[in-house]
């Protein structure tokens, strides 16, 4: 047992958020292991967003606890969290603007560990670039690249604050059939380089074509955990999706 | 390759220029004074941009100004040390004030913190007004003892009556700031304040220590404007609450800043060495009472029609005349 | 014991006047998001204009007030037309544009009327005292009282008994649901800032009848407003002139307890007080 | 049917960008009087922006919309509900600090002369708002302020009704009472237009309605028929289901 508790990356136990007496998360409990993509669905309104910020400190929780590597790291403010190894890239990009691309890197790597950067920061950021498909647009300041390359930038800088998390938050949304594809070999590569990542998606395609484990969240209530085939076949994630929770309480409507 | 020079050769000159025309232009006393006080208020607008460059638009610095002066004034007044001492030592009360302001602060951003600051230099004024037994209320301090004078080997440096003896005093201060301005624009440090400013979130998200870096800033930034209330008091040799905490101290950097261009390292200088002896040479021999409105009207304009300030636009000019 | 009384009467009579000059303040703001900081300077404008027909038009300050009606809506409306231009972000862009407005109101007005403290001085003005107690107000202040009372309860049937307040208040609370409800929010802006001027040029001579005008001593008003808009919310009248009888009970107290020289102190402090307890607490959506 | 009648509403080569990046291309689309209009699609696919757009919140870059004869593209907000297009924004939110009365009034804002008649209208579809009246709105249920918010909505006397996401949240005792009411409504020569992810529900009663994925309108057909689409069913709800 102590052995399994070792290969937690991340925890949570018994999260709980409600804002203004909605409650937007219940009794939360999860576990991430070190090395694996994990998946978190669920559709709008489910509460990833929120478990997410609650994991980055930006929102504080109710209730529960957040464990790294097996320390509490609840009440943590947000750059403590960083240093300690968990990077994210936010749904709604928020890059410096006036800050070139190469330079929003940059602050990654100066700021994101405790230990001073490598001398070479800036060769790496621009392999980091390179890496998420923004190479000819290091010197473009940020506030003028479109949303994709926003999104692009933000995986980048939370890369450069060298994570042993990364929290990849509605990865897939707005990009084109040949980007997610992208988005999916960059993912699973980063997964294969030794990197714990969690991303949620309410496009299912990509999250349950690269996740190891998924776990299903519906009104702030996770329903089920498992492989991603097990997930989609269980019938209350299926109501989730289809709205038929709705529709079967439903009478048949003459069209 | 030439124009990184050029940005290097600009400043350079300019320097040059402000410290060799005394030795040409050997009596000029009212231009000494002006240039002096225009050095004098250039440190005054980098202070408060040190501040403004981690976010923040402060309405309220005379609140470290008139601590700084008064904090020097008293200390000198009561103990009879040297200004030499009080002013390093006096501006620490502004200083003080700045880390309060950072502890209480902590949580205001944008419109609420510039009303916070604001609010915040009524309490030493009012304070400080109505203390009369310890600092003689709203008469004032009189009789501040003035700078000493230095002799260096042949060289006497008589900063206490002497203008031009002042204003290279305060021109060799302004040059510190500005490095000092430089320094919180280019270091890893500065970037750190840039981060926090366009972008606090993801900032704190990168590792950014926003509380203690912004803490840091206001700790320069109300030292430096505490030294300036302290010399001010020295200088002038008599202060009183309503004149070092009023409303024109807090806005004037302000004015100073924006105009010449915040987030550029020459920009609250080049604004205060523009505007000020603009005010003072031109301005007030017409408009004896009320020429001050010229910096209420210059924000206006500014934020209205060029928010940058006026360094980019020099320097497009620049462009435009080597092309 | 009747002095506390008197002291409580003197601040419910202060109170009115505040509430009078946050209402203007209160109503700009929550439409159009503009912080005025040269709120108190228009005041001050207002009150040095009641002061010269007084002074050289031997006009009595009870006629000026339709004057200062009529012209003040105009700046007011200038006011506008200025703010209209700015940039995103539109509520820190529009402070730091008014305390600019402010540094030159304050200069020019140094400039037409001297540093000197001014007050237009109604000649035997007579004492009104409450029957059977020696609490007593003068005809000043009664009249102060009156017509502070008289403005906040127009505003106040205005905004909760007229289809154009109704329109204002749900252009305060939220401005895309106002939008999408038919009202025009744009012409909603112009209508506040022209009963935010009305409610401004009323306040200058109430003000020049009862406090000293000063060219720098328009800060202070605009202090009271922002506290008492920050304590009550947004466009609520009620709760503007509870806040505005509190401030005014505590100045006056202050003053008696602590000496009239702390008596300015009240409003920092509580403004202070609210912003690092209720922070962005005034705000509603929109 | 459709052929002969000309359309209430119709939209056409409408596009929009946002942050420099284009994120509806080129959208075509109808909605007949008297009928529900389904517009259904994934999270982000734009079926809020393209409201925006028809009820003037956001200008278009192209693209016409006409409105009963009438040119909508280039008026303001407010114009547009004068002339009957009513849009109830997802969330549907009120006037939190005004009574539900008092919301309700400010919807009839446009049309004040039948303020009284509508006022029995909207109570007698939703009886509870007439004991809530006194009610400041903020302090009711998320449910009850859609009801509010609907209501208010009536109020204005809506030729079109455009509707983003009504269900989302609601009891499904709610939804239920919700689909009565346009039934009511569709009787009383109510037009509609309801953009939704749920959209099973919706699309068995739409007549008329359309799939819209990454800013395009890529399906449209009667609803029971595009519900039984492969490509509806692999868009809205993923691979292997």
């Amino acid at each position: 047992m102590a052995a399994k508790a070792a290969s937690n990356c991340l925890e949570l136990r018994h999260i709980s958020k409600s804002f203004q007496e909605r409650r937007v998360l219940a009794d939360v409990s999860l576990v991430v292991r070190e090395g694996e993509i994990f998946g978190l669905i669920g559709p709008n309104g489910a509460g990833k967003t929120t478990l997410f910020n609650i994991i980055t400190g930006l929102v504080r929780a109710d209730e529960g606890q957040v464990l790294f590597h097996g320390q509490d790291i609840t009440h943590w403010p947000p750059p403590r969290i960083c240093h300690a190894g968990i990077a994210r890239a936010l749904q709604l990009p928020a890059p410096f603007p006036e800050m070139t691309g190469l330079e929003n890197v940059l602050i990654g790597c100066w700021f994101g560990k405790r230990q001073a950067a490598a001398p070479d920061s800036e060769a790496q950021a621009r392999e980091l670039l390179a890496r998420v498909g923004l190479q000819g647009k290091e010197e473009v300041p940020a506030g003028q690249l479109n949303l994709i390359d926003k999104r692009r930038l933000e995986v980048a800088r939370a890369l450069a604050t060298r994570p042993h998390l990364l929290l990849l938050d509605e990865i897939a949304a707005g990009l084109s059939p040949a980007a997610v594809k992208q988005t999916a070999e960059l993912v699973t590569a980063l997964r294969d380089q030794g990197l714990t990542l969690l991303v949620t998606d309410h496009y299912l395609n990509l999250t349950l074509q690269v996740s190891d484990r998924v776990a299903a969240l519906d009104q702030g209530e996770i329903i089920t955990v498992g492989s991603p085939r097990e997930v989609v076949r269980h019938p209350e994630v299926a109501s989730a999706y289809l709205g038929t929770r709705e529709a079967k309480t439903l009478p048949e409507a003459a069209p | 390759m030439f124009r990184f020079r050029l940005s290097l050769v600009l400043p350079l000159a300019a320097a040059l220029v402000l410290a060799l025309w005394p030795l040409v232009w050997a009596e000029a006393d009212l231009y000494f004074q002006v240039f002096g006080m225009a050095c004098f208020y250039g440190v005054l607008a980098v202070a408060w941009n040190i501040y403004a460059l981690s976010g923040a638009i402060s309405l309220g610095h005379a609140a470290f100004f008139g601590l700084g002066a008064y904090g020097s004034a008293l200390m000198s007044c009561y103990l009879q040390w040297s200004p030499a001492v009080t002013v390093p030592l006096g501006a620490v009360a502004g200083a003080a004030y700045g880390v309060l302001w950072g502890l209480l602060f902590k949580n205001l951003r944008g419109v609420y913190l510039g009303l916070a600051t604001l609010a915040s230099v009524e309490i030493p004024k009012v304070i400080i007004d109505n203390w009369s037994s310890f600092t003689f209320g709203s008469l004032g301090v009189v009789g501040i003892a003035p700078l000493p004078d230095l002799r260096l080997g042949g060289l006497e440096l008589a900063f206490g009556t002497s203008l031009k003896a002042q204003y290279y005093l305060l021109l060799l201060f302004l040059a510190l700031a500005g490095l000092v301005h430089r320094y919180s624009l280019v270091s890893r440090w500065g970037w750190a304040l840039r981060a926090m400013r366009e972008n606090e979130t993801a900032a704190a998200m990168l590792g950014v220590e926003v509380f203690r870096h912004r803490l840091q800033a206001l700790l320069l930034s109300s030292y430096l404007t505490g030294l300036c209330g302290a010399l001010y008091a020295h200088l002038l040799g008599l202060i009183e609450p309503a004149l070092v905490f009023s409303l024109h101290i807090s806005a004037l950097p302000l004015v100073l800043s924006i105009f010449g261009g915040r987030f550029l390292t020459w920009g609250p200088i080049l604004g205060a060495l523009i505007l000020y002896p603009l005010d003072q040479l031109l301005l007030q021999p017409q408009f004896p009472t009320g020429h001050a409105a010229l910096y209420g009207l210059v924000i206006v304009l500014t934020i209205l029609f060029c928010p940058q300030g006026v360094a980019p636009w020099l320097r497009k000019l620049r462009q435009i005349a080597w092309n | 014991m009747w002095l506390y009384a008197q002291i409580i009467v003197s601040g419910f009579y202060l109170g009115s006047f505040y509430a009078l000059i946050a209402l203007g303040f209160s109503l700009i703001f929550g439409v159009t998001h503009a912080f005025n900081l040269a709120h108190g300077e228009l005041i001050i404008l207002s009150g040095y204009l009641a002061y010269v027909l007084w002074k050289y038009g031997q006009v009595s300050p009870y006629l000026s007030i339709p004057v200062c009606l009529a012209v003040m809506p105009g700046v007011a409306l200038l006011l506008h037309l200025l703010l209209q231009r700015l940039k995103a972000p539109f509520e820190l862009n529009s402070l730091v544009v008014t305390f600019g407005l402010a540094l030159f109101l304050q200069n020019a007005m140094l400039f037409a009327f001297s540093a000197d403290y001014r007050l237009i001085h109604l000649g035997g003005s007579r004492i009104f005292q409450v029957p059977g107690t020696p609490i007593s107000l003068t005809a000043g202040q009664l009249w102060v009282l009156s017509l502070s009372l008289a403005a906040t309860g127009g505003v106040h049937w205005l905004l909760y008994g007229t289809f154009l307040g109704k329109a204002l208040r749900a252009a305060i609370q939220d401005r895309q649901a106002a939008l999408l409800a038919g009202i025009n929010v744009t012409a909603m802006r112009r209508t506040a800032f022209l009963f935010g001027g009305m409610l401004i040029g009323l306040a200058g001579p109430l003000y020049a009848l009862s406090m000293y005008l000063h060219p720098a001593a328009g800060l202070e008003p605009t202090l009271i407003a922002i506290v008492i808009t920050i304590f009550a919310g947004v466009g609520r009248t009620r709760g503007i002139l509870a806040g505005g009888w509190l401030l005014g009970v505590a100045e006056s107290l202050a003053a008696f307890v602590l000496g009239t020289g702390w008596r300015e102190l009240v409003s920092a402090v509580v403004l202070l007080s609210l912003l690092i307890l209720k922070p962005q607490g005034i705000l509603l959506k929109g | 049917m459709k052929a002969d009648t000309p359309p209430l509403l119709a939209v056409e080569g409408l596009a929009v960008s946002y942050d420099r990046l284009p994120v509806l291309h080129d959208i075509r689309l109808q909605v007949y009087e008297r009928q529900i209009a389904a517009l259904v699609g994934p999270e982000g696919a734009g079926k809020t922006t393209l409201l925006n757009v028809i009820s003037g919140l956001i200008r278009p870059e192209q693209g016409r919309i006409r409105f009963a004869g009438e040119t909508l593209e280039n008026l303001p907000a407010w114009d547009i509900v004068r002339r009957g297009v009513i849009y109830v924004p997802e969330g549907s939110p009120v006037f939190p600090e005004m009574s539900v009365l008092e919301n309700l009034e400010v919807g009839a804002y446009v049309h004040r002369a039948h303020l009284e008649a509508r006022l029995e209208l909207v109570f007698e579809v939703f009886p509870e708002l007439r004991e809530l009246r006194r009610t400041p709105a903020g302090v009711l249920s998320g449910g009850q302020q859609r009801l509010v918010a609907l209501g208010r909505g009536l109020m204005a006397g809506p030729r079109l009704l455009l509707l983003d996401e009504p269900f989302l949240g609601l009891s499904p005792k709610l939804v239920r009472r919700f689909c009565d009411t346009f039934k009511t409504l569709l009787a009383q020569g109510l037009t509609l237009l309801i953009a939704s992810q749920y959209a099973h529900r919706i699309l068995q009663v739409a007549d008329l309605a359309y799939l819209m994925e990454e800013g395009r309108i890529t399906l449209s057909g009667a609803g029971p028929d595009i519900l039984k689409d492969q490509h509806l069913h692999q868009v809205l709800f993923g691979p292997g289901l």
